[in-house]
């Protein structure tokens, strides 16, 4: 049991935490700073973790019984602390505006890369879900961070307590299929339930329901979504995107590598529950979206949707799909943070955030316009995009597990989500603006802008050294299945 | 029946009964008195679990700390003055989807075999669980301080009065 | 063959050079778009003369050359995931190369004058850039995925260039409503092609999925769907019948647009779509072409009948496109190639000359309704008489290029196909020349029925004409390769048909009755519509009152397009909506608060009062666990 | 010599309260409370888990304990977040809280 640790291989993390702490610190008595270059501090601590992160690149390691440092670890991390750098810069000038207490702030973001670090790393499930906690309650306290703000004290409770809600259920599932398969690792999991089930099958059912329900909370799949729109709508935007980013893509790699590891043996039987709800999801967000007037609540539905093709990805889990779901993942990611620096950059200039606000940006903004026109055509899977290259490899996974008219709904629903985004696209460009002046230029959100857009048509265009790592990435997680299970478990019909 | 199994009943029905109090007790108060009594009916159960040291958390974390939080925050959100009903108008339908969750429940963890012996509750001595706590399962242990670390710190932002409030 | 990559790169650097740069080049970059294309279409010739150096006798080698874009293993599968971006020449492809750079040429000089002064000109050729390149990507892909990126490609650019003027409300309609009627199809055609993909030799390769196909890998009725489905991206770009209902709209981009995109070259994409594929179709239950030549005969009808009523000239000629469209489609149903790509030849010609001239018109009087114009030859004598060669094109009278590809389809039509196709083609030909002299007549002949517009009619300068007396050159003399001899003559052993039909002997054949018959009725029904139409067209008038209903219905487009706003308010957005109150109302509110208060919903107000509840939200997760646990433990123990 | 059915039958109920509660409270102080039942009710389960089946490792006592640690830490900054609300609306009931809808 005694097993010495190697606490080096959480060096990021520590640096995260530490750079939290040295934050808070800075702030409190150094005034002269300036809140603005609070930001870039963070973004750089953050950045600095995750260059350390690196490396572990091919590294296969573990951290006692609890967590990998492997590829697929180092990819999300990457991702993680990429995220999170983004929304560092991103909040500067917001938070010198808007916000109270910016030390706090970015430690808070900080915090929270540190719970989602730990939820792509975990694998078991005490460290997963503590993890899982970190992030969520970093996201409860910044949701509500407009402390006068109705919208924002609003969005944050219902965020907080339907969270609590929805843990409590997840957890009682975690508690279900501890009894039954008497571990929490994912692969003693895995190895108890490809075997003989028949005795536990009750509480093995029932605990598996619950967890994909907890699960599903965290992603924001239908009918658990409820909270998404509200919570998106009142948080300060810079923490919208946070959320819509980093919490789907931590949510993700935890709810990909606890699938394709644990209950990776039951796949017959919770494939067509995870179809379901991905239909229910698709349908509803992209539906829902076209009555929307807000743009953070059009960007939640339509991150509703997106969930529905992710979820598609666990459906037709494989190793092909576990790498096409966490490249969408990626083009998702970079996609919206692209789109959120554009509807952040026009509330810093504005203040405004309905989409009948966004006429003649075209005109004032023509370089934002183009930009977010880009991210929104890439969101619908246009080609040329990373929307459309990521989404065909991922459809074209599900076909190939037998989920073909799974692919044909989303193929139908992502050409719906064309229709909310022409809205948005239309009121830029052919809305007359109140005022002609042109919006002075910050330079570096508008470089974070050019990279994100950079790296959407990378993936769009030439998406293959991008697939490669995230191949090596998945294969951790299905080898290490094979080894200690000892069968081969790849390729499961 | 045993009289451990008497005992249990005794203090499944105090929990019990403390659990129903909050959820339908009229007077905001006394729900809170009701969770109490929930509480300190589970610290019991931890003991007839044989988890002692469960059981003193229990009482100290929550019976202590945490339901003093509860009632000072229903002072200053002035709950007792709040006018209208307790209960939302759902009541019909959160009882039946309860009643059904419950059936559902109990039906799975009855029909489970479960793989072990169900018969008797195991000693586990204080000094394992602070073994393990901060050799195997020190990396939890390191994350939870930072979640109480960030409760801590949104706390306090967000609770803090600011200037010209 | 290996430049060929080239002809789409170049138009493409253009592009770019002019997206970021646009604005600081000396005359915003016309030059730069115009020596782009000039460049693509000399590039044409090399390739042409290669395929020909290759040429074994009379059987041409197609030329192919690609590289690895994307390359992945499947762990599942076992099998290489590839994707190629690869060229591919056969001499399908010359003919498209040859319409799209020398019209697309054509087009743009003329739109120095045409466009000149506009606020958004340097925009206008950046995107005319793009659409180039992107049309040549299409033609000259080797695999489907390419091919549907160019697709898609295209009908993005037609998308800008339709709401070129987007202060005009009824152009941004328009654009909006020609990108999602072809987006439709383009559904379609994707998921053809993942269908074929899946079942097929793991390769998006066009030419290995036609000898997988056949070599009989595909099962029949898998086939056939997938087919069909491809067939309805191509039914939504060329605007077939019931996708059509964009093309005529599409009429408020520039002209120059219209004549380049919406005549000569991406509407035709899907005929030369079905051209390529055209190996499955025959592989398929026959039903698939059936489907084909129907579409193209309901188009063709339609079209023409629609034609007769409308008075904006730019319309009239979409009308025409349609027609023509649908013609093509009718050739590829039988199983003609050859004859469905001379005509696509032909009419990249002749339309874009109607087109251009039309625009001259245009750009002389300001004003695009026929019922005001008249009398414009005196004053227009080189658009006139270009315009005549293309209306007699259209209508297809000896010894004009139209004729000769026209006969081609009716010969196939009347060999391949029963009787009635045959009559049917026959009957729109009277039509065709009905409603084209009308235009032609209505337009330049006769007293003047607006006399400002006729006042302020001159002759466009050189940049308009010239490129107007080519096309009315290529117009009257294009049909002309259906002779060997010419074919020959002009570097193509055994003739333009050897050529077109690849390793498939078949000639161009003339059929002396099949042409004295069109020809009759096609000039009979050009001077049926003289009749009608000259001087105040007084008979037209009193046959229209004569018969009110059936002008009604025409001139309302057969009320298509009010069946289809009826649809989408009703299905598409009411579903929308149907769902969003599902989610408001029945979940939120309904099945929480219903039975207490069901008095609480007669109101608007009520449901306001109810929405954006915390309770509720809970129940949406409670009901959702206890569903997802009720039905795994019921379906799985 | 309690079979450990009794255990789980008994958190089930526990679960199912919190559960009512959370749906029927319009307090946000009391949906809390009968959240920390529902925990309460996790945390039993966990721990006759771990006593009962699986001594040797005792996995869920632990996780039993982190439980109480989440739940403590959740009270803290719910209340806090319930508090802003108040002093900025003056109401502490959720269904008052609607201001973002549709």
């Amino acid at each position: 049991m005694s097993t010495s640790l190697e606490w080096g291989l959480l060096a990021p993390e520590f640096l995260l935490a530490g750079w939290a702490a040295f934050i808070i610190l800075i702030d409190l008595f150094w005034g002269g700073l300036g809140k603005e270059r609070l930001g870039w501090l963070a973004a750089i601590g953050v950045v600095a973790a995750g260059g350390l992160s690196l490396i572990w690149v091919n590294d296969a390691k573990q951290f006692g019984e609890l967590a990998d440092i492997n590829d697929y670890t180092t990819l999300f991390r990457v991702l993680f602390t990429g995220i999170g750098a983004t929304i560092c810069i991103l909040s500067a000038r917001y938070v010198r505006d808007r916000l109270l207490n910016p030390g706090e702030y970015y430690a808070l973001i900080l915090l929270a890369i540190v719970g989602a670090n730990g939820m792509a790393a975990a694998h078991e499930l005490l460290t997963a879900y503590i993890s899982l906690e970190l992030l969520s309650f970093s996201l409860y306290a910044l949701t509500a961070y407009a402390k006068f703000d109705l919208r924002s004290n609003e969005g944050g409770l219902k965020y907080m307590l339907l969270g609590a809600f929805s843990s409590a259920i997840f957890l009682y599932g975690i508690g279900l299929i501890y009894g039954t398969t008497g571990s929490t690792q994912y692969a003693v999991i895995g190895e108890v339930l490809s075997g003989d089930t028949s005795d536990i099958e009750w509480g093995m059912y029932l605990g598996l329901a619950l967890m994909i329900g907890g699960l599903g909370f965290k992603v924001a799949a239908v009918p658990f979504h409820m909270y998404t729109p509200d919570a998106y709508e009142g948080a300060p935007i810079p923490i919208t995107a946070l959320i819509s980013a980093l919490a789907k893509a931590a949510g993700f790699a935890f709810f990909l590598k606890l699938f394709a590891v644990a209950f990776l043996p039951l796949i017959d039987d919770w494939r067509y529950f995870i179809a379901g709800l991905s239909v229910a999801t698709m349908a509803l967000g992209n539906l829902v979206a076209i009555q929307q007037r807000n743009v953070k609540r059009l960007l939640a539905y339509s991150s509703i949707g997106q969930v529905g093709y992710l979820l598609l990805g666990i459906a037709a889990l494989s190793q092909d799909a576990a790498s096409a779901l966490v490249l969408h993942m990626i083009g998702y990611v970079v996609t919206n943070l692209a789109a959120f620096t554009c509807v952040i950059l026009y509330y810093n200039w504005t203040g405004k955030e309905e989409i009948e606000e966004y006429k003649g940006l075209a005109e004032r903004a023509p370089y934002v316009a183009l930009c977010l026109t880009i991210a929104l055509f890439s969101l619908a899977g246009m080609p040329l995009f990373a929307g459309f290259a990521t989404k065909f490899i991922l459809f074209q996974a599900a076909a190939d597990q037998d989920l073909l008219w799974l692919a044909a709904v989303a193929a139908f629903f992502s050409f719906v989500s064309l229709y909310y985004y022409l809205i948005l696209i239309r009121e830029m460009y052919l809305g007359e603006p109140e005022e002609k002046t042109r919006f002075q230029t910050p330079w570096l959100e508008y470089t974070a802008l050019t990279v994100l857009i950079a790296g959407v048509f990378l993936i769009g265009l030439y998406p293959k050294p991008v697939f490669n790592v995230v191949e090596d990435a998945t294969a951790t997680i299905f080898v290490s299945e094979e080894l200690e299970s000892g069968e081969d478990l790849v390729g499961v019909p | 029946m045993t009289y451990e199994e008497a005992i249990f009943y005794v203090i499944a029905a105090v929990t019990v009964a403390g659990g129903l109090g909050v959820v339908i007790a009229r007077n905001v108060i006394h729900s809170a008195l009701f969770l109490i009594m929930a509480l300190l009916g589970v610290a019991a159960v931890y003991v007839l679990l044989a988890s002692e040291f469960l059981a003193i958390v229990q009482v100290l974390v929550y019976g202590g700390a945490v339901t003093i939080l509860i009632l000072f925050a229903m002072m200053l959100t002035r709950v007792r003055d709040t006018a209208g009903p307790m209960d939302g108008p759902q009541r019909p339908i959160a009882a039946l989807a309860a009643t059904i969750f419950l059936g559902t429940t109990v039906l799975a963890v009855t029909q489970t075999e479960w793989r072990g012996n169900t018969e008797e509750a195991t000693v586990i001595s204080i000094y394992e669980i602070g073994e393990v706590l901060f050799t195997t399962w020190a990396m939890p242990f390191e994350i939870a301080s930072l979640v109480l670390m960030v409760s801590l710190i949104g706390a306090i932002v967000l609770a803090r009065g600011e200037e010209g409030e | 063959m290996d430049q060929a990559w080239l002809i789409p790169a170049i138009p493409a650097a253009a592009f770019a050079i002019l997206l970021i740069f646009g604005p600081y080049l000396p005359r915003k970059g016309d030059w730069l778009a115009i020596a782009a294309i000039g460049a693509s279409f000399i590039l044409v010739f090399p390739v042409l003369a290669d395929l020909l150096d290759q040429a074994d006798g009379t059987t041409y080698v197609a030329g192919e050359k690609a590289w690895e874009w994307i390359s992945f293993d499947l762990a599942g599968v076992g099998e290489k995931f590839e994707i190629e971006i690869g060229f591919y020449v056969d001499p399908i492809t010359i003919v498209m190369l040859a319409v799209v750079t020398l019209v697309a040429l054509m087009v743009q000089v003329y739109s120095i004058a045409y466009m000149k002064g506009d606020s958004r000109y340097g925009w206008y050729f950046t995107v005319m850039s793009l659409f180039a390149a992107s049309m040549l990507l299409l033609v000259l892909s080797n695999n489907l995925l390419l091919l549907y990126a160019g697709w898609e490609a295209v009908g993005f650019c037609s998308f800008l260039l339709i709401g070129f003027w987007w202060e005009k409300r009824s152009a941004a309609e328009a654009a909006k409503k020609a990108f999602i009627t072809t987006r439709i199809g383009d559904v379609g055609l994707l998921i053809g092609i993942i269908m074929l993909w899946l079942e097929g030799p793991n390769t998006f390769n066009i030419q290995e999925i036609i000898t997988f196909a056949e070599e009989g890998g595909y099962d029949n009725t898998y086939l056939t769907g997938a087919v069909l489905l491809m067939f309805m991206g191509a039914l939504g770009k060329s605007g077939q019948f019931p996708l059509h209902v964009w093309l005529p709209d599409a009429m408020e981009g520039p002209t120059p647009v219209s004549a380049l995109i919406h005549a000569a070259t991406m509407v035709v994409a899907g005929v030369y779509l079905v051209a390529r594929m055209l190996p499955l179709f025959e592989v398929a239950d026959p039903i698939a072409l059936d489907v084909v030549l129907v579409v193209g005969l309901t188009t063709v009808m339609i079209s023409a009948t629609m034609g007769l009523a409308a008075t904006d000239i730019k319309r009239v000629i979409a009308y025409s496109t349609l027609n023509s469209l649908g013609l093509m489609f009718v050739a590829l149903g039988s199983s003609a190639v050859a004859a469905a790509m001379l005509y696509l030849f032909v009419h990249g010609f002749f339309k874009a000359l109607l087109f251009l001239g039309a625009g001259s018109v245009i750009h002389a009087t300001k004003e695009q309704d026929m019922n005001r114009l008249g009398g414009l030859a005196a004053k227009m004598p080189i658009t006139a008489a270009v315009f005549a060669i293309g209306t007699l094109a259209m209508i297809g009278i000896i010894p004009l290029s139209g004729f000769w590809a026209k006969d081609e389809v009716l010969v196939f039509a009347k060999e391949e196909q029963n009787i009635i196709v045959y009559l049917v083609l026959l009957s729109s030909l009277v039509i065709t020349g009905l409603y084209m002299t009308r235009l032609f007549v209505r337009t330049f002949l006769f007293a003047p029925r607006e006399q400002a517009a006729y006042d302020h009619a001159h002759e466009g300068g050189l940049l308009i004409t010239v490129p107007l007396l080519i096309l009315g050159l290529l117009a009257t003399v294009g049909g002309f390769v259906v002779f060997d001899e010419v074919g020959e003559a002009l570097g193509f052993p055994g003739g333009f048909a050897q050529f077109v039909f690849l390793n498939e002997a078949h000639e161009f054949e003339f059929h002396l009755d099949t042409a004295i018959t069109s020809s009759v009725l096609a000039g009979g029904g050009a001077v049926a519509g003289w009749i009608l139409w000259q001087n105040k067209a007084e008979l037209a008038a009193r046959i229209r009152d004569r018969f009110a209903p059936v002008s009604t219905l025409l001139s309302n487009r057969y009320y298509i397009d009010e069946i289809y706003q009826f649809v989408i308010d009703r299905i598409v957005l009411g579903l929308g909506s149907i769902i969003a109150w599902f989610d408001r109302v029945v979940v939120n509110d309904g099945g929480v608060d219903g039975s207490a208060k069901l008095g609480y919903f007669t109101g608007f107000e009520a449901k306001f009062l109810q929405t954006g509840r915390l309770p509720n939200y809970a129940l949406a997760i409670v009901v959702g666990i206890l569903v997802l646990s009720i039905a795994m433990l019921v379906t799985q123990v | 010599m309690i079979p450990i059915d009794n255990f789980l039958v008994l958190s089930a109920i526990l679960f199912s309260l919190g559960m009512y509660g959370v749906l029927v409270r319009r307090n946000a102080v009391l949906i809390l409370m009968s959240v920390e039942l529902m925990l309460q009710a996790v945390a039993i389960n966990f721990v006759a888990f771990a006593v009962y089946l699986n001594p040797e490792t005792f996995t869920g006592l632990i996780f039993g304990i982190f439980v109480i640690v989440i739940a403590a830490a959740e009270v803290g900054l719910a209340l806090a977040i319930i508090l802003r609300l108040f002093r900025n609306r003056q109401i502490s009931n959720v269904d008052e809280a609607d201001l973002m809808k549709w």
